[in-house]
């Protein structure tokens, strides 16, 4: 037992470590991925390829003075943004980076991961109601109705997967893949992997889904009163949202640390990285849906065909144990 | 909290409680402005919505207003002349070409034919140019934010060409009473030439990442219907009211200038919606290269100010006229009456902007807030011009 | 048959993501079209139009070739020129007689008083740039300088004589090389 | 265009050069038939370009542009209003843009637009709403018909004298018999 605590532990330092250096990488790679698409060069002052330029950021962040708007709650104000960003931690740990790379071995790895994120959502309506703006109300209530509706077929996409697998083992999920892309959960499950993609993009409120953010319409939506660190941990908690997205769908669709020649933590790390680069890519080419699009998207398209998705699954699985015992 | 509008009882300015008055119970008093990213610039909406729903808005105006009308009066007619740049940064050769013609009118002031001709390039480049800035901006509103980008890179170029006569790269006082301050150059000619080409290359990846997008066309398609007896009855011009059907460009209705002489098309839409308003810009780019074209190959040498143009003590004659010319975002008049002194004794700018601008209030009634901004941005708003 | 319409439909306006992608995608790939600002210098400065300045003569191109007849100034709209005139010189008791003695002999006189003006004041900051100045000038004196770099702490610093400019190019012209550290680094 | 006015009380009814004035009609207006006048014009789907008012000895000229997509040919609609009590009726229930011309013009000059259903500044701060900008000094007022195109006279109402010159009681009537001076 003392074992696993100290496992968890060291996760969890790890994690925090971490999550913090993903967040700043991934700040860079936006702005340079950005930079580059619009035909600019991206941040390149600020250490070699402005490598340092988030950090930079980071630091400024941190020195500013924390504000808080007239009238405003001052605990749920400031209890939001750490509420943003602490669960986030803790979906790291579920994670496997490799044969023997994780921090927590558990059977309902994917429930935890499911159950934590949904822990997000109440953050960004504790912070829009708390600042006493009116755009940050806005902000809120679509975040919280854009998180309601797309967790559903979040939900119904990957329990398709564990189907299949018959665990919630994350680490049993992704031996059951094998090495080459043909053993991969994605080859039996594409329409799976789409919905989950579509899905993840609205749950971590990422461009064309940004709604709760949409400049053009709330100014900035819920962090719209947030300043400082307060907006920082926000922000942070985006990326590493972002991360924990695409390291699910690769454990799940990818064949996590699958991969030839390689060590293991490499592929997985490659894979999460290449999604994270397809998402980044969808915030610089696509203009923003509208909210009851961005819905009817959810409702009409992406919940039936899930659920479609889900019942042949099950009729398959149930095939082939049919067919295995006889 | 002070959110709804029957606990409103103190907050809020003068226009927001002239607002509030009428406002039905546990609806939401949104102001929009004037600072907001969709704005451009500092209009200020207010809207009552209930939930996303806008059950009413009204701009509120005047943020950036300089009394420009006030400046005319005080100011002799070739002195004028830098604030028509200021008016509408998008178009400023619009507005030049409409005051300076409003006096050449008045004054039967004949301009030399290649002035004529580079003003119809000058003004058609500029024309581009706008179109590329409301196309790069709109896309911003609409949540993209590469094509703006790509939008500058090509407008930059038309700045480096406008650049070569007027030296200016936005607010041009180039035209003049009687021609223009300076002939294009050779070089400025053959950049030019040079553009066009290009600028036709650029127009299909401008369709592919944006025209056709899907996600575009959700956004744009059957929302802001205005129908033409709208037009008519707020004096909504230019690719407004081409995209409603209504097939009316100075250039054609009252012609001026060369332009009998140039062929081009005027496009229309009869979908009457963001996206009528959008395709007719996108085509009008396409014309506006075709005017410039034919433009280079008809134009004579010559001069391009005429002889004897206003000295600083000119007289400006007696009399009254309006002119207008199709700007970037319709019909921009200047009326003038002059009686007989340095200064001009009233001086009317009608901003096309404004005209459509009236119209936001009736069409924004009922849509949603991401649709209210997207309607705003299809009208094509320079706030400047607005507010004069 | 309709249903089959419009899955193709659905199908065809998914792909138009796909075309999107692939634009951002290309020009990723491309190369930038910005430039390094303060390491490079763009390439359309030569048409700029800066804050006006005055010509220098044709015998010596540091005296200005204005005759202080202050068209500038009238035709200017917003009043950021001023002109002062130079004072005729003290004429010695010599001339002064030679003056008297022309004057009774009925010759015309030619005025002693120099042409060139004793100061040229003007406020960049009031400035429009619109030209009109340059058009009014009989003599041609007045033109658009290309200094792009223009920056100052103080709004005192946009207003200078340019009379006391023209004559500081000069003791500036030997050292040769003022222009801005951008223009140096500008290959590469 | 005295066909699309007939039976309405005019003032005075020109046809102008239009190459030199940019208008090809110009009509004075008594206040009381502005409004029908605008209906007219809506009927006979005119659309409105501006609302100004230029200051003159007599009073505030009050000038409405309209001008039509398909015919073009710009007609100025004219009201006077006195300097001592400027009231036009809106017509801003006929013509929706015409609010804000109005409100405009009252920021301006001080004319008040009757019945405009949102009578307060447009451009101008409220604080200084009541400033009036474009009003001139008294002295430097100029008379009306040294200052504005007489055109090529249609109608004339004898007792319509602004745009007469200066030598009075002239008068000069001409096609009087179509328009009713009801």
């Amino acid at each position: 037992m003392p074992a696993e605590l100290i496992r968890i532990l060291i996760g969890l330092v790890a994690v925090a470590l971490s999550v913090g250096l993903i967040g700043l990488v991934m700040v860079w790679v936006e702005r340079k991925v950005a930079g580059h698409v619009q035909r600019r060069p991206g941040p390149y002052e600020v250490g070699p390829y402005g490598l340092l330029q988030p950090l930079a950021d980071a630091l400024k962040l941190v020195g500013k003075q924390l504000f808080m708007p007239d009238n405003a709650d001052p605990i749920l104000f400031w209890l939001a943004p750490v509420l943003s960003f602490l669960p986030v931690l803790l979906l790291f740990l579920p994670l496997p980076l490799g044969d023997e790379l994780f921090a927590l071995d558990i059977n309902l790895g994917l429930l935890l991961i499911l159950a934590f994120s949904g822990l997000a959502v109440l953050s960004l309506l504790l912070g829009g109601w708390a600042s006493n703006n009116k755009y940050g109300l806005l902000g809120a209530a679509r975040a919280v109705a854009q998180s309601v509706a797309y967790e559903i077929p979040l939900l119904l996409s990957v329990l398709a997967v564990c189907f299949v697998a018959g665990s919630l083992n994350l680490a049993t999920v992704v031996k059951e893949q094998g090495t080459w892309p043909w053993n991969w959960n994605i080859m039996t499950q594409p329409l799976a992997f789409l919905i989950y993609i579509v899905s993840a993009l609205g749950e971590t409120n990422r461009a064309p889904f940004d709604l709760p953010e949409a400049e053009s319409e709330l100014t900035a939506g819920f962090h719209t009163e947030y300043s400082g660190m307060g907006f920082g941990l926000f922000f942070l908690a985006e990326y590493a949202n972002m991360v924990v997205v695409c390291s699910v769908a690769t454990v799940l669709f990818l064949g996590g640390w699958h991969g030839p020649v390689l060590p293991g933590p490499v592929w997985f790390v490659l894979k999460v990285s290449l999604l994270m680069l397809l998402l980044v890519f969808f915030r610089w080419t696509y203009p923003r849906v509208r909210f009851d699009q961005l819905l009817n998207i959810n409702w009409k398209w992406l919940m039936p065909l899930a659920v479609a998705n889900l019942m042949l699954t099950a009729f398959f699985v149930k095939l082939a144990q049919y067919t295995v015992v006889k | 909290m002070t959110l709804y509008a029957d606990t409103q009882q103190v907050a809020g300015d003068f226009y927001t409680n002239n607002f509030a008055k009428t406002a039905r119970e546990g609806s939401l008093i949104l102001n929009l402005g004037p600072q907001h990213p969709s704005t451009h610039g500092v209009l200020r909406v207010i809207v009552e919505m209930d939930g996303e729903y806008i059950l009413r808005a009204e701009p509120v105006l005047g943020y950036l207003h300089r009394m420009h009308e006030k400046m005319a009066e005080v100011k002799t007619a070739a002195q004028f002349i830098p604030n028509m740049g200021r008016v509408d940064y998008g178009h400023a050769l619009g507005w030049n070409w409409a005051f300076v013609g409003a006096v050449e009118k008045m004054a039967g002031i004949e301009v030399p034919e290649r002035a004529e001709y580079v003003r119809v390039i000058t003004s058609e480049l500029n024309r581009i140019a706008s179109h590329l800035l409301w196309w790069g901006a709109y896309l911003l509103d609409l949540g993209a934010f590469t094509p703006i980008m790509y939008a500058f890179d090509d407008r930059e170029k038309i700045l480096d060409i406008l650049q070569m006569p007027t030296g200016s790269r936005l607010t041009y006082s180039y035209f003049r009473i009687g021609g223009v301050a300076q002939d294009l150059s050779e070089d400025c000619i053959k950049s030019i030439r040079d553009f066009i080409p290009w600028m036709r290359s650029r127009l299909p990846m401008y369709k592919d990442l944006v025209s056709d997008n899907i996600i575009l066309r959700k956004r744009i398609e059957g929302i802001g219907v205005i129908e033409p007896a709208q037009c008519r009855a707020y004096g909504a011009t230019g690719p407004v009211c081409r995209g409603s059907g209504i097939g009316y460009d100075v250039r054609r209705a009252t012609p001026y200038s060369v332009f009998p002489k140039l062929d081009f098309e005027v496009p229309t839409s009869d979908l009457k919606d963001a996206r009528g308003r959008y395709d007719v810009r996108m085509i009008e780019i396409e014309q506006s290269m075709r005017i410039i074209e034919q433009c280079l190959e008809q134009m004579p040498e010559g001069d391009v100010l005429v002889k004897g143009a206003p000295k600083p003590s000119w007289k400006v004659p007696k009399g009254e006229a309006y002119f207008a010319v199709e700007g970037a975002r319709g019909k921009i008049g200047v009326y003038v009456v002059s009686d007989g002194g340095k200064n001009i004794y009233r001086t009317k700018l009608r901003a096309p902007g404004f005209c459509n601008l009236s119209l936001f209030a009736e069409v924004s009634q009922g849509t949603i807030l991401a649709d209210a901004v997207a309607i705003l941005g299809s009208l094509d708003l320079i706030i400047p011009e607005i507010d004069r | 048959m309709n249903a089959i319409k419009e899955a193709l439909k659905t199908v065809s306006d998914l792909w138009s993501l796909m075309v999107g992608l692939k634009v951002t995608g290309k020009y990723f790939l491309e190369p930038q079209r910005t430039v390094r600002y303060p390491w490079k210098a763009v390439a359309n400065l030569d048409t700029y139009k800066g804050h006006l300045e005055l010509v220098g003569g044709m015998k010596d191109p540091f005296k200005p070739r204005c005759i202080s007849c202050g068209m500038c100034a009238l035709a200017c709209p917003s009043n950021c020129l001023t002109v002062v005139k130079k004072k005729a010189p003290k004429p010695t008791p010599e001339e002064e007689k030679a003056l008297a003695e022309a004057k009774a002999n009925g010759e015309k006189v030619r005025d002693k008083t120099p042409k060139d003006p004793e100061k040229f004041l003007y406020d960049y900051t009031l400035c429009s740039l619109c030209g009109t100045c340059m058009e009014n000038c009989p003599a041609g004196a007045l033109r658009f300088s290309k200094n792009v770099y223009m920056a100052g702490y103080s709004r005192n610093d946009f207003q200078f004589d340019l009379v006391l400019k023209l004559r500081e190019s000069d003791a500036r012209a030997p050292k040769a090389e003022p222009a801005a550290p951008a223009a140096e680094k500008s290959e590469a | 265009m005295d066909a699309l006015f007939q039976g309405l009380a005019l003032d005075y009814l020109a046809r102008c050069d239009e190459a030199k004035t940019g208008k090809a009609w110009q009509v004075f207006l008594p206040a009381s038939t502005l409004v029908k006048a605008a209906e007219r014009l809506l009927a006979a789907d005119y659309h409105i370009e501006d609302i100004l008012a230029v200051d003159c000895a007599e009073g505030f000229v009050v000038t409405y542009h309209f001008d039509h997509f398909d015919k073009p040919g710009r007609v100025a609609i004219r009201v006077l209003a006195p300097h001592e009590a400027p009231v036009v009726p809106s017509i801003a229930g006929l013509f929706g843009g015409a609010e804000w011309h109005e409100r405009e013009t009252r920021d301006f000059h001080g004319v008040v637009f009757e019945g405009n259903p949102n009578f307060i500044p447009l451009l101008i701060d409220p604080d200084m709403a009541d400033c009036f900008p474009l009003r001139k000094d008294p002295k430097s007022r100029v008379k009306t018909r040294d200052l504005l195109e007489a055109g090529e006279v249609v109608y004339c109402n004898p007792t319509f004298t602004l745009m007469a010159p200066d030598a009075p009681a002239e008068g000069h009537v001409s096609g009087g018999a179509k328009t009713a001076t009801a």
